[in-house]
């Protein structure tokens, strides 16, 4: 977290800088399917992110030695354009797509089936062409669409959804200004049906009592993008095939 | 290596080549349908997606500030770089980039570079000290085939929706890039022993070698390059050509029509 | 792959866990002995070594003199890296950093920086000009399970003991760096169906997912991560969390013995 | 293509400044055979310009997924010595080296008879020790002389040769100040027996007229370094073994 | 060698700077099985240098190709920590660490009896935690102690040592001040058992005599060695498994 | 590994050796015939052609100006690297430099760096500003053994000819390069259990350990270096290091010899 104290991020009628409440998301809406080439594949804005997921296989894992005889691996690559942030970045991983990458296939493999797969590989790719705060958990939504549409069974769709503290207040669903100036993030993965957690990153500063009004955030909201997750992937069936 | 789907698509495709018939019903040098959208992503400074047929992608300029080169005091800079990674197919690999992905993003610039549209002079700020960096970077999230003309159309396309961050840097107000043309890239592969315009995904899974022919806004060559095994003649080169001609013609229209709503 | 030792170690795991019950004999909730060395490298501007069952770990400090990002004239910074390498058990391979290491490397640099016990303005020299740039390198010697731990334990009590080396950058009189705070790391894993704190090898190697709490001195919480695979409940973080209050107040007043040495 | 418009490079005779013709090529001189740990192997001058091919193979090919059934697979490695440019440029590939070598390759294939070593690899290593502009001719010239003197069966000679324009006027073989300061380049590898390209490149500025009379200057070249390469090839013959 | 004339190494009376005669080692400790996860392992202190060697197998060699049908190959890294130095070095390795490795690796190959464990590999990982020059040496006598902690059969324990020069006299086992403003450094691997010598480098300026000299100097300093190599052995087989 | 070929040779070998004859019917202490041209290639500001044998070797010079170490405001520096690349012979594969290619260049770079024969003190152009960098590049094109020798050679060859560009920088005029003295690399194989001056290809094949010699024109040593895997006595050392003298000593003449023409 920036940790700028200086900066003002709630305004005096209580309401976020962009007129949110505390506990509101930003607006979210989700296309399944929409990458020809893919097995499988979502779109998801997010405020003004824009994550793309694509799935491919499952297929015979490759090289041999990261085949498991019991389960299917999965292989996520979260890339983030050179276009999608304010100043370019350059292209290719870098430590933090890295982390982010290991630690999402790892809630993907916790909600997929992989037993159905033994020795086979499933590929996710997440890239993000536009970022405002978020992306990961954008990534983690649009995966988990990805992977129903290629009908990969999985106990429960994983949402992705963040909350911090922004000014010694607990808010949901942190903006751009709101992560760069804010105190805390709270990024997790919740499998809405079981109420489990799949996902979890967090850094900054939270009190236990922070940190349990901010989960709460987090469950309702996760409650919310899993309907409209529903809704694409039924668009998505109703539509038929691409 | 399962090559035997390869090997019966060729057959196929060269008995529909017998009648001049092509896989998805097309003639011979009729593109698939375009369509195109410009200022289409947030952070980007200029943006384009392309969609034809089953490929799909972005194109997205940035902008930044750097320090001339000693000989070139006066000039900024363009690059343009593509990556067929992992998303676009089944068949792309993670690694570092393939000479595919070198091959498509240095075609690509040549043809935008070569024409001239960037005059290199007007991205100067302080002459000897700062001059824009203008970067294209190309995504590809589908190849559905014929990426080649794609990425171009959504390079040139995104470039010419560009604003200038000036106040972003702290060098002035926005202004919108100038742009002097629109270089277009139309690319032929030989299918069934005889080249088509806008290769499909199977067609270029059962074809051979492919032409790239980038043509800028009074039909002057800027940008030529064969890609894979095979061998043409100057008279077939000739009548691809003559067809280049047209279909840049009407992809340039398309750019300016999208440039005017 | 041989999976068979994992396939009979898990089942060992479960039926020991269904008496509540460990493979070396611990509680579900106790640590291995710590031991804790500080000042031990020569060359290091601040080092430690951590012993914690079958894992050793040594962290240094070095200081280096840079220009501050111009959006932060007066700040220094801060890295810290890690790296699984193959030294430290037969399981790592060379090659350039795994995921596993930089995951370490990230999740020890969070729980430090995010408390915010180095004051970043604390590193400037010359604002706009010098900060001092402060890396904390871990080297994992022995991995016998738990370096996450480890290496945060050997992380911070290496940065409290770090003498700033102004004498021989020539700016100054050398002084000790200022640390306002001990975040302590706790990780707990997933073994037979149930978390345990402070696993080892045989515990990691036959258990599921795990969780990695940093906490403030004031109890804050100011780094979490989960990985590998596994889900938990609200209800199992909280009883973990109850529990690294007290494990990493324990290991907050062995490092301050340490240092009162 | 540098197009500075302001640096003069044809004389007020209308010849070039180092006295050619605007059809006259530069001198160039070739050696097969050279290299004794080679297969096959040729030294190419093409004015200042030096380029040195080896040939190992055929051999299998490896890994595994590199080859083909049904032919072997050419793998070409253009690379310019540190020292064979005016600054010297850091050993190890670059982005431009590795576009040359594919294409190179895609080249060399087209002529030699691939069909007959299925699952094989063929290695062809270009080494450019001086570069006058047309490294990458002169190198295609290399490989096929060296491919021919490891007796490795081919269609045809490949020859490589370049046309350019300056000053607005169409000429044959840029040298350097040429190709700094001219209008277009037009590298292009040409079977001269069947008339057929097996290399194209172009870049710069062209009419449709000029690239004619450009294309028509390169068959004319490719015609004189034919009979260069067989008379080196027949020198190496005769010769015998080294 | 640094060879900065201007620097006096040498006292009034004779002694180096640090006290010591032309002829006197640096004090050594060694410690064998200091690490649990390692099949043989040690720490050697060399004045302030600290070197731990970790030996793992023998192993089956991975890749295939690296593998010898008549003997063993040993593996070695030798790497610098990042602040073992003055100035902070970046991780990973380095053409000199990379050299280092190399010879290293040749060394060992030539006391260890590879052609008991054919087509095996055995890893040897020198980790250099403090360096006060002779870090290699420190390795090397480390890797023989590891490796005889692992139960690898030797021929003889390897050491080890280095002389060098300084104000044009010959001196035992330069410390950082002496390599750095010195004028030669002669680091060898002695088999003291049998005289003879595995690891040879040499760099600076010596005159046949000297070059004598200072192998007398190693070879005296490799017997002193010796014996706490095996005072070390001795007490960890005494003290029994970690 | 086809091992069977070198276990027939080393056999061979061994025989031959026991007769004191070499495959190549050479004398122990004989070295192949050297063929050196300088000043040989285009846009090298120095260069060097040897061939011995089956070795074929060029070294090229090229000068950069660059800022000096601060803690050494008046030096320039020297480099030299060397490549055993797949042009070479069948068994050089593409990729990073192998351990062989950097151990190869750094004790050509050690043996003319140690040797003094540039004083880095007459590279400086402007005190603390700028000084010249002087990189020497070796491109061995032909591996027919020894390449050691014929690399150290090549690269002495070459910087003894370099003419500074300082025309071309903008710095003065131009000058030839002062150079003092002419280090020279001797290097020996075990081959049937006794060393062999200048080894064949064959004779490295079929082979033991190595020892890399250089000698400066004092006969003072300057590198030393034993690669591959063997031990040697210091009676072995002793008896090769006096033929390295003549060996030298004859190299020394040959390079004055192609300067006088």
């Amino acid at each position: 977290m920036g940790g700028y104290g200086d900066v003002k991020l709630l305004r005096d009628d209580g309401l976020r800088l962009d007129g949110r409440k505390l506990d509101e998301m930003r607006p979210v809406t989700i296309e399944a399917g929409i990458l020809p080439a893919a097995d499988g594949s979502a779109m998801v804005t997010h405020g003004l992110n824009v994550a793309v997921a694509a799935v491919y296989g499952p297929m015979e894992a490759h090289p041999r030695k990261i085949q498991r005889q019991d389960r299917a691996v999965i292989d996520v690559r979260y890339n983030m354009a050179p276009f999608s942030t304010s100043d370019r970045i350059r292209p290719g991983f870098n430590r933090r797509s890295r982390e982010i990458s290991k630690v999402t296939a790892e809630a993907l493999e916790s909600v997929v089936l992989v037993e159905r797969y033994p020795r086979s590989k499933i590929r996710v790719e997440i890239e993000i062409l536009a970022a405002e705060a978020g992306t990961r958990c954008a990534g983690i939504t649009a995966a988990s669409v990805a992977l129903a549409d290629a009908g990969i069974p999985m106990r429960d769709l994983l949402v992705g959804v963040a909350s911090g503290k922004v000014e010694d207040i607990v808010v949901l669903d942190l903006d751009k200004a709101e992560d760069n100036y804010g105190q805390a993030d709270l990024p997790v993965g919740i499998l809405p049906n079981t109420g489990e957690i799949a996902f979890l990153q967090m850094d900054g500063d939270l009190s236990p009592d922070e940190y349990n009004l901010a989960m709460e955030y987090n469950f309702k909201a996760a409650a919310e993008i899993h309907e409209i997750m529903v809704d694409a992937l039924k668009r998505r069936y109703e539509g038929g095939e691409n | 290596m399962v090559e035997l789907v390869p090997t019966l698509l060729r057959q196929e495709l060269a008995r529909l080549a017998d009648d001049d018939l092509r896989l998805d019903g097309r003639g011979r040098w009729d593109g698939r349908d375009v369509d195109l959208q410009i200022d289409c992503l947030y952070n980007a400074e200029g943006s384009a997606k392309v969609v034809m047929g089953k490929t799909i992608v972005y194109a997205g300029v940035k902008f930044e500030i750097r320090t001339p080169w000693p000989d070139r005091p006066s000039q900024g800079s363009l690059m343009c770089g593509a990556e067929l990674r992992p998303v676009a197919h089944r068949k792309y690999e993670p690694g570092p980039p393939s000479p595919q992905s070198i091959e498509l993003g240095r075609v690509v610039d040549r043809g935008i570079r070569e024409s001239g549209c960037i005059d290199m002079e007007s991205l100067c700020i302080v002459p000897g000290e700062k001059v824009w960096g203008v970067m294209i970077d190309i995504h590809v999230l589908s190849d559905g085939g014929n990426v080649f003309d794609a990425c171009g159309l959504a390079a040139i396309a995104a470039l010419r929706t560009a604003v200038v961050p000036a106040e972003r840097f702290d060098v002035g107000e926005d202004y919108t890039l100038k742009v002097n043309g629109t270089p277009i890239m139309a690319s032929f592969t030989r299918v069934g022993g005889r080249y088509v315009f806008d290769p499909s995904e199977e067609e270029e899974l059962g074809g051979d070698e492919r032409i790239h022919i980038t043509l800028g806004d009074e039909g002057h060559l800027h940008s030529l390059q064969k890609g894979l095994r095979g061998v043409f003649t100057p008279a077939e080169f000739a009548e691809i050509f003559e067809v280049a001609h047209q279909r840049c013609s009407e992809l340039r229209k398309l750019v300016a029509t999208q440039e005017g709503n």
